[in-house]
């Protein structure tokens, strides 16, 4: 019995201090027929050691591969102090800082990651986090038509490169609420400033932008969010949060500046894990701070007059206000947020800034040795990070053949953007490295049956 | 010691220079107008620094690793370091979630067998593993009744029932998916109010939530009643499984009759809270619900393990995260259920009720009172502190923290909001009798020192990093960054940009 | 500069302050002849990244086996929880406890691995550690010499079947202060008796007894004790920790008990880690605690009388004593420590003595396997845990298709141990399933050419 | 809070069965005499219990991850927490010591590149990795140098010279060793008095053991003149490394005339200290002594690495340890080697200097008196509170202890022995400006805390977990286990079975 103290002679003691005979008699106010004797679909206890061995067999079958693939996850160098440190046993094994004075290490934390993420995107407030970047997307669609003045609208404009994966679980969130989103058109890779022109005398309650775009692209942030405010839209902008430590942050946009930031964490030092855990970030003006859904830590004095932190704005959430909060979120993702926390610290302002760019040079450098095989173009320029090409042929295919020779290709654009033709978006982070772009472009030549100088 | 925010600790210009590149490639390409102006003010802070300052924050914490950690509704369990590292392997950890399926057999296989043991658990027939928390299972769970009435052309079903008692994850979630919430009383004893229930349930009832054992931590005893009458009025079942803890292979959600359950992974299979998460909000659904369960599902073909999709699951509510859900926490509960077996879950809620049941006995005999004096604790239980905060002025609150001093997490306080003053104590399977008694013990001495001196318990905590915080202030005079302190505006709630 | 938090304006001020120019001034002590200026054989830094990528590399180039083979260091399970905390930073980067107030952790940990260690081998004390277990067998022949009444001789009689690397790094360690080994004849894969006799008359300090010895054999180990306790020996017990949770500890041979018992610490929680760092454990009766080497940890009460653990016995070490010290170790191997108490905590005394008897019966149950191929017998019996197998033919080449077929079949005996013949030494310890042994089989007999079932 | 001895806390039957074998296999063949007849007295504990007590107890320990510790000698530097993981990849951590050199090519490779790093570091011909700490590589050296004099038929050199402000390990390694010591001063500059050593060399002379440099926080400037003393007699030089942080790729031990060297790779090259080890001590050596050489050491041989043994090195000393010395250490040290590559361990030397000399200054300019008050600092220095002993009774003792309640490690007291009332203080050069004037200022308020009531510094420290410990209690009414508190006998130092 993994994990259970008692002695027989201890349960024997507990037993004869409640009065009952045995353990099977503390269920006896569940009707008998409701009881169940075992549990035939799960097999019998394994040991540590056994387990171990199962487990190392099964990730050792999940093959290595060079990855130039990005679309929303990103392979970053995540320092070893990262998760040493998070996964200490005090942060680990704590929950959420309901007991302020024993908590200060989380509190003071996500303070720390409050003011980092408010830093980064140009805005006031930043709550402890949500669950990942889809659903922060969606938090903030809800949370502008929640803030826009009067409410006139449920309806929230999305350009039409927005990640498709963020805009399903947008809908799946939204639909209850009946809050819609409206694609705004675009081609070459962004929206067309003309296309606003159809939409005036709608009504919306916001404008939610991408920072890059799904494709690595950058939509006229300032033009469009001048327009949404003129209009009285708020503005969410939705980005990837490595990116702003080289471009203008979300806050700065226009002439008033975005309302709301979102995004996915886990480039800020969050394994690609298979696809999780992550974290969403999300962070406001000031003045929406009361629609914000989430935690939200706030420095205080205790009775001593000394500095402290707790949780604060409680009415704001479901323990409070139950059926009026700002979302259902409870537990959301306090580990990831302490990495992340651990990995800002250790890159600094000055380190995140070269890891974008060398993420971007290293795309760049990509771009230009695919390009160079010749009937590949790159139709989305400028961009930042992440890019698009064009293939002369079907791009599944080609994947499995790179997929094959351990490459990560890139993702498959022709789902989701028919009109890119053969698009494929690819990505190469600041730990690629020369010789693998090379190896990319040789490997990809042989595919394409292209010749190469070795 | 109070430790400086990392922001005071660093000096311009300083870095850990292993952790970035050491040039920065060119961006001559990017638009002037779009690069960022002033750096952003993240810390500037040497490696070392960084490594001493979160060591030490970490030891401001109180968590399972360190104390006794008994908060209802939570199952703060032992969460066993084996889960963390294992789902930690590289072969795991570094796989891009959009990788082809046939280099993640693996993986797949772990989410597959997973699934199969949820379903044995709980006696559904489906089960998706994407809900990030309890509450995002909550959501796909509703969606899901939503969902299903939509398709039988029922769409006019639009409330949900909730109990007091219930958790506010449950009125709030009903929300989210745009239903009205009915809420009905907790009977004197413990179970739901079943002729409050009759009275309420109509053609507008999309469904009910509810936990059993309830949040009151008494099995809710008239169960096939409730399902009846529910079923009966053509709405659905959903349990909240967040106390599963509590009958863990003693009962099955799907034979009370309920439809739709979540499972929060941390708490009855022990992947860690990490200071509020992430946790694992995983849905199982019987026969009828299936075709609306959230994707991905993990399936097999010809000993092969694939993801599930849209094109396979049309009637389903959607994606609910940008790729598969908490990846890492499902494999930490697999870790951890692999562990325990069949037997082993049996002895979990075996251990975890006989630890309730004997710390609520413990209490009563000292003089406490149970708000359910009459019922079996479930896997927690309340005491109600209502007569002697009548009588010395000292709180749940004031309790709670003079606990702190005495080395012992608090209760969850103040939750149910039915019961005044109470404590919800959850000690959980994996603590040994030796602390229940020190923690009985400890609640005793306060008690003791309640009816003595009033005003001395009110002082706790004297021995944590902090003492007592002001609340009312954190949330009147916001303080949210670091960027509001150094500004030099009167007002700190102001804008600092 | 990794490491290095000085900015350059702090850098400018600190030079200042101390009134120098530069760095460089700094060094100007050091005779300009004597200076250099660069590392011309050290490459330049990598990023934190780049060492990774490297590391992970090489580490993949070391190719797992299926592991037969002990020989002085076993596979066993070690609990994940063990190298969590072990390796938590306030374990990991403190040194030795000198100022015993901040530093209690370590103190109190050492205090209960003594307390273990004179458990498990029936002691009365423990040191907190040596180097390896060779190094501690070599510490305990020391330590007896010195002990011995009167010190008549130098001489330490060893049986035939100690570890042969002990021995030689026993002799390197010896040889300055003239001690030298003697061996005590063997056959059949232990001492015989009769030897002894030829023996009479000769002055020596001590016996040292494997248990069990390099074979997997037993000495006759009582009747040894009193045989040297008879003619006034010091007897040295020289064991595998994890085998005496099921035998009888060497406080218990004979009518008197052994005197001093030492050996490698490795299977209790310690990785193969190729080779290291394990750690050597050293326990001996209360009245020769004063010719221990070592760290001692002790008890004792602070100036309010709570109780509290400090180092002590320190006059017995080079920094007090000097040239007269029990021995000039120092920094010895704490982490190793740290990482054993835990894990002999995980295990307790039922847990570890079924990891004993689990290895004996999978070491049995190999044998079994083996010898069922036919032609190969196990010579040596009773043994513990390790057994010698005699092929019927050379050793080496076998091993060699052995590990191409990815299995370390042994350890090969017949460089050190001629008179067993084609003598191959085979372990199976708890961690070896009955899949594992049948792959063994099923594969030796490839080699081997036998027909088996498959 | 005071947390008590594990074995306290356990049962009889209490277990962490996810641990051990389910059942444990038969032991029927084993002779009944040998079998152990009651279970060792290890402690009856849950997993969870064992987890929280060694999690608390870490918290009671100060460390470099959670305190300035300025331990003179021994480097208390940043350990990179990218060496420990590194070092921990499976693929060198399940490796069996015996594999064969065909599947252990990557680690091979990692211990070939750093002893070719570590020529390059101290200059020297040749390399042995295996000796696990710095005093076993001086055993190492003093071994090389006598069989060097035997094998040229030299062997009556037995006298091995030490300056009297040696570390301890010095001496007693010559003792090891067979040698006699010969103890030389030091000058009233710091430097060894060289016409006293000239006095002692002679044809009994094996050789000199020299830290430079020393553990006075001096460089012997004569050094090349007591190279030339020492080598004329017929006497070779010994270069302990304990200092090397000092110099790091600022001199080459080889130039300065030194035959043999160690380096404690857990020193200056920043692998972890533990709580006192395991360390490394590999030793270099110039070519006459590189036949004598411990082994194993790695060689290569057309692009493959070997192990070469006793066959290779017929005139070795040995082995030193059972299989490869302290592989894991020497993995993290590559790490850390590769991580600062030749320019960042030339800033290691330099700022470490800096922070010496810089801490040397503010402490001078505020009235503290430095050892050698006209000399650098290398990369420490030695104060001196001899005067202030004398005045207010407050010893070095007193300050290290009331520098832990200002949440500082003390510095090393009462070493070298020469100096009275001595703290030996070594920043390192990890540590931030702010930190260094942090501990200046903390030594400053004890020191004017000191003139103002004596008595309050003596009660220090108040803080830690326990205050000031009796150790003379300790060494008299031995209390060395477990087992002899439990024991009713009156004397607790008797044996208790
Ligand atoms: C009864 C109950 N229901 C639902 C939840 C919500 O679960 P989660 O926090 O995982 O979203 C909780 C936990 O906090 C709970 O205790
Ligand atoms: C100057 C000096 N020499 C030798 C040693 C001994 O090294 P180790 O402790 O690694 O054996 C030390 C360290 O403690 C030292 O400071």
């Amino acid at each position: 019995m993994p994990f259970i103290p008692h002695t027989p002679d201890e349960t024997s003691a507990m037993l004869g201090a409640i009065g009952v005979r045995s353990i099977e008699d503390l269920f006896d106010e569940i009707p008998a027929k409701l009881r169940v004797d075992g549990l035939p679909g799960v097999p019998a206890g394994l040991s540590e050691a056994a387990i171990t061995r199962l487990m190392r067999e099964r990730a050792a079958r999940n093959m290595p591969s060079l990855c130039f693939l990005g679309a929303g996850a990103y392979e970053h160098h995540i320092p070893a102090a990262v998760w040493e440190i998070a996964t200490r046993g005090e942060f680990y094994s704590a929950y959420t800082p309901y007991q302020a004075e024993a908590s200060q290490g989380t509190l003071q934390l996500i303070y720390e990651y409050q003011s980092m993420l408010a830093g980064l995107t140009g805005l006031d407030v930043s709550n402890a986090s949500l669950y990942d970047g889809a659903t922060a997307f969606a938090e903030a669609c809800l949370m502008a038509v929640r803030s826009a003045r009067g409410a006139r609208s449920r309806r929230v404009l999305v350009p039409r490169y927005v990640n498709p994966v963020w805009r399903k679980v947008a809908r799946a969130l939204l639909a209850g609420q009946n809050v819609e989103l409206v694609e705004l058109a675009a081609s070459a890779g962004r929206t067309e400033l003309a296309a606003l022109a159809a939409l005036e005398g709608q009504d919306f309650a916001a404008l939610a932008i991408p920072y890059p775009n799904f494709l690595g692209g950058f939509e006229p942030v300032d033009e469009l969010t001048d327009w949404a405010h003129a209009r009285g839209m708020l503005v969410i902008a939705a980005c990837n949060p490595t990116a702003l430590a080289l471009l203008k942050p979300p806050g700065e946009w226009g002439a008033k500046g975005a309302d709301i930031a979102c995004g996915e964490g886990q480039p800020l030092g969050i394994p690609l894990g298979s696809g999780g855990p992550y974290f969403g970030f999300l962070a406001c003006r000031q003045a929406l701070v009361r629609q914000m859904p989430g935690r939200i830590v706030g420095g205080t004095v205790d009775v001593e007059g000394r500095p402290g932190f707790t949780l604060t704005l409680q009415a704001r959430e479901q323990h409070i206000r139950r059926s009026k909060a700002t979302s259902n979120i409870c537990t959301n993702q306090g580990l990831m947020v302490t990495a992340a926390t651990i990995y800002l610290s250790l890159l600094g302002s000055e380190g995140l800034r070269r890891v974008a760019a060398q993420c971007h040079a290293n795309t760049r450098a990509l771009v230009a040795a695919l390009t160079g095989l010749g009937g590949i173009s790159a139709p989305v320029t400028p961009y930042f990070h992440e890019a698009v090409l064009t293939l002369p042929r079907p791009v599944a295919p080609v994947l499995d053949q790179l997929a094959a020779a351990g490459i990560l290709g890139g993702f498959d654009l022709s789902a989701d953007f028919p009109e890119l033709g053969h698009g494929l978006l690819v990505c190469a982070t600041e730990v690629r490295t020369a010789e693998d772009i090379d190896t990319y472009r040789r490997v990809l030549a042989g595919v394409l049956g292209v010749a190469v100088a070795a | 010691m109070r430790e400086p925010l990392i922001f005071d600790q660093g000096r311009p210009g300083r870095r850990a220079p292993s952790q970035a590149p050491g040039i920065a490639g060119p961006t001559d390409d990017l638009p002037a107008g779009l690069l960022r102006r002033a750096p952003p003010p993240l810390p500037e802070v040497s490696e070392l620094q960084v490594v001493r300052h979160f060591t030490r924050l970490s030891q401001l914490n109180f968590s399972i690793d360190t104390h006794f950690y008994p908060l209802g509704s939570c199952t703060m369990k032992y969460n066993p370091r084996a889960s963390n590292k294992l789902a930690m392997l590289p072969g795991f950890l570094d796989r891009h979630p959009l990788e082809p399926e046939g280099h993640a057999q693996g993986y797949l296989e772990c989410l597959f067998d997973l699934q199969e043991m949820l379903k044995a658990v709980t006696g559904m027939s489906g089960v998706s593993l994407t809900p990030m928390a309890g509450a995002q299972g909550e959501f796909a769970g509703v969606a899901m009744i939503r969902a299903y009435h939509v398709a039988r052309g029922d769409a006019g079903r639009t409330q949900i029932i909730v109990p007091d008692a219930a958790h506010g994850t449950n009125p709030a979630t009903a929300t989210m998916c745009g239903c009205d919430v009915v809420e009905i009383p907790t009977g004197p004893d413990g179970d739901v109010d079943v002729d409050a229930l009759r009275k309420v349930v109509g053609p507008q009832t999309a469904g009910i939530m509810l936990t059993n054992p309830s949040t009151l931590g008494a099995f809710e005893r008239r169960i096939a009643e409730i399902a009846d009458v529910v079923h009966g009025a053509g709405g659905l079942l959903y349990y909240d499984g967040a106390n599963l803890n509590a009958i863990l292979g003693r009962a099955l959600p799907a034979a009370m009759g309920f439809d739709v359950v979540h499972i929060n992974l941390h708490k009855t299979f022990s992947t860690p809270h990490g200071g509020g998460g992430p946790g694992a909000g995983i849905v199982a659904v019987t026969e009828r619900l299936e075709p609306f369960l959230p994707i991905p599902i993990v399936g097999r073909r010809d000993g092969q393990y694939r993801w599930l999709a849209e094109s396979d699951r049309p009637q389903s509510i959607g994606r609910l995260s940008g790729f598969m859900g908490n990846a890492g926490i499902l494999l930490r509960a697999y870790v951890y259920m692999r562990l325990l077996g069949a037997e082993g879950m049996r002895r979990v809620s075996g251990f975890a009720t006989l630890n309730a049941n004997y710390l609520m006995k413990r209490l009563a005999a000292a003089g406490f009172t149970p708000a359910f004096p009459q019922r079996r604790a479930s896997h927690e239980f309340i005491i109600t502190l209502k007569d002697i905060a009548r009588d010395t002025g000292v709180t749940a609150m004031d309790f709670a923290k003079a606990l702190l001093d005495k080395g012992f997490h608090a209760p969850t306080t103040y939750f149910p909001l039915l019961v005044p003053e109470c404590l919800l104590i959850e000690p959980t399977e994996s603590e040994a009798r030796q602390d229940l008694d020190a923690f009985a013990q400890a609640l005793i001495d306060i008690r003791d020192l309640a009816l003595r001196d009033a005003a001395e318990v009110k002082r706790a905590p004297l021995t944590t990093p902090v003492r007592r915080l002001d609340d009312v202030r954190a949330a009147k005079q916001l303080d949210l960054t670091w960027q509001s302190r150094a500004s030099d505006r009167p007002n700190p709630t102001a804008s600092p940009n």
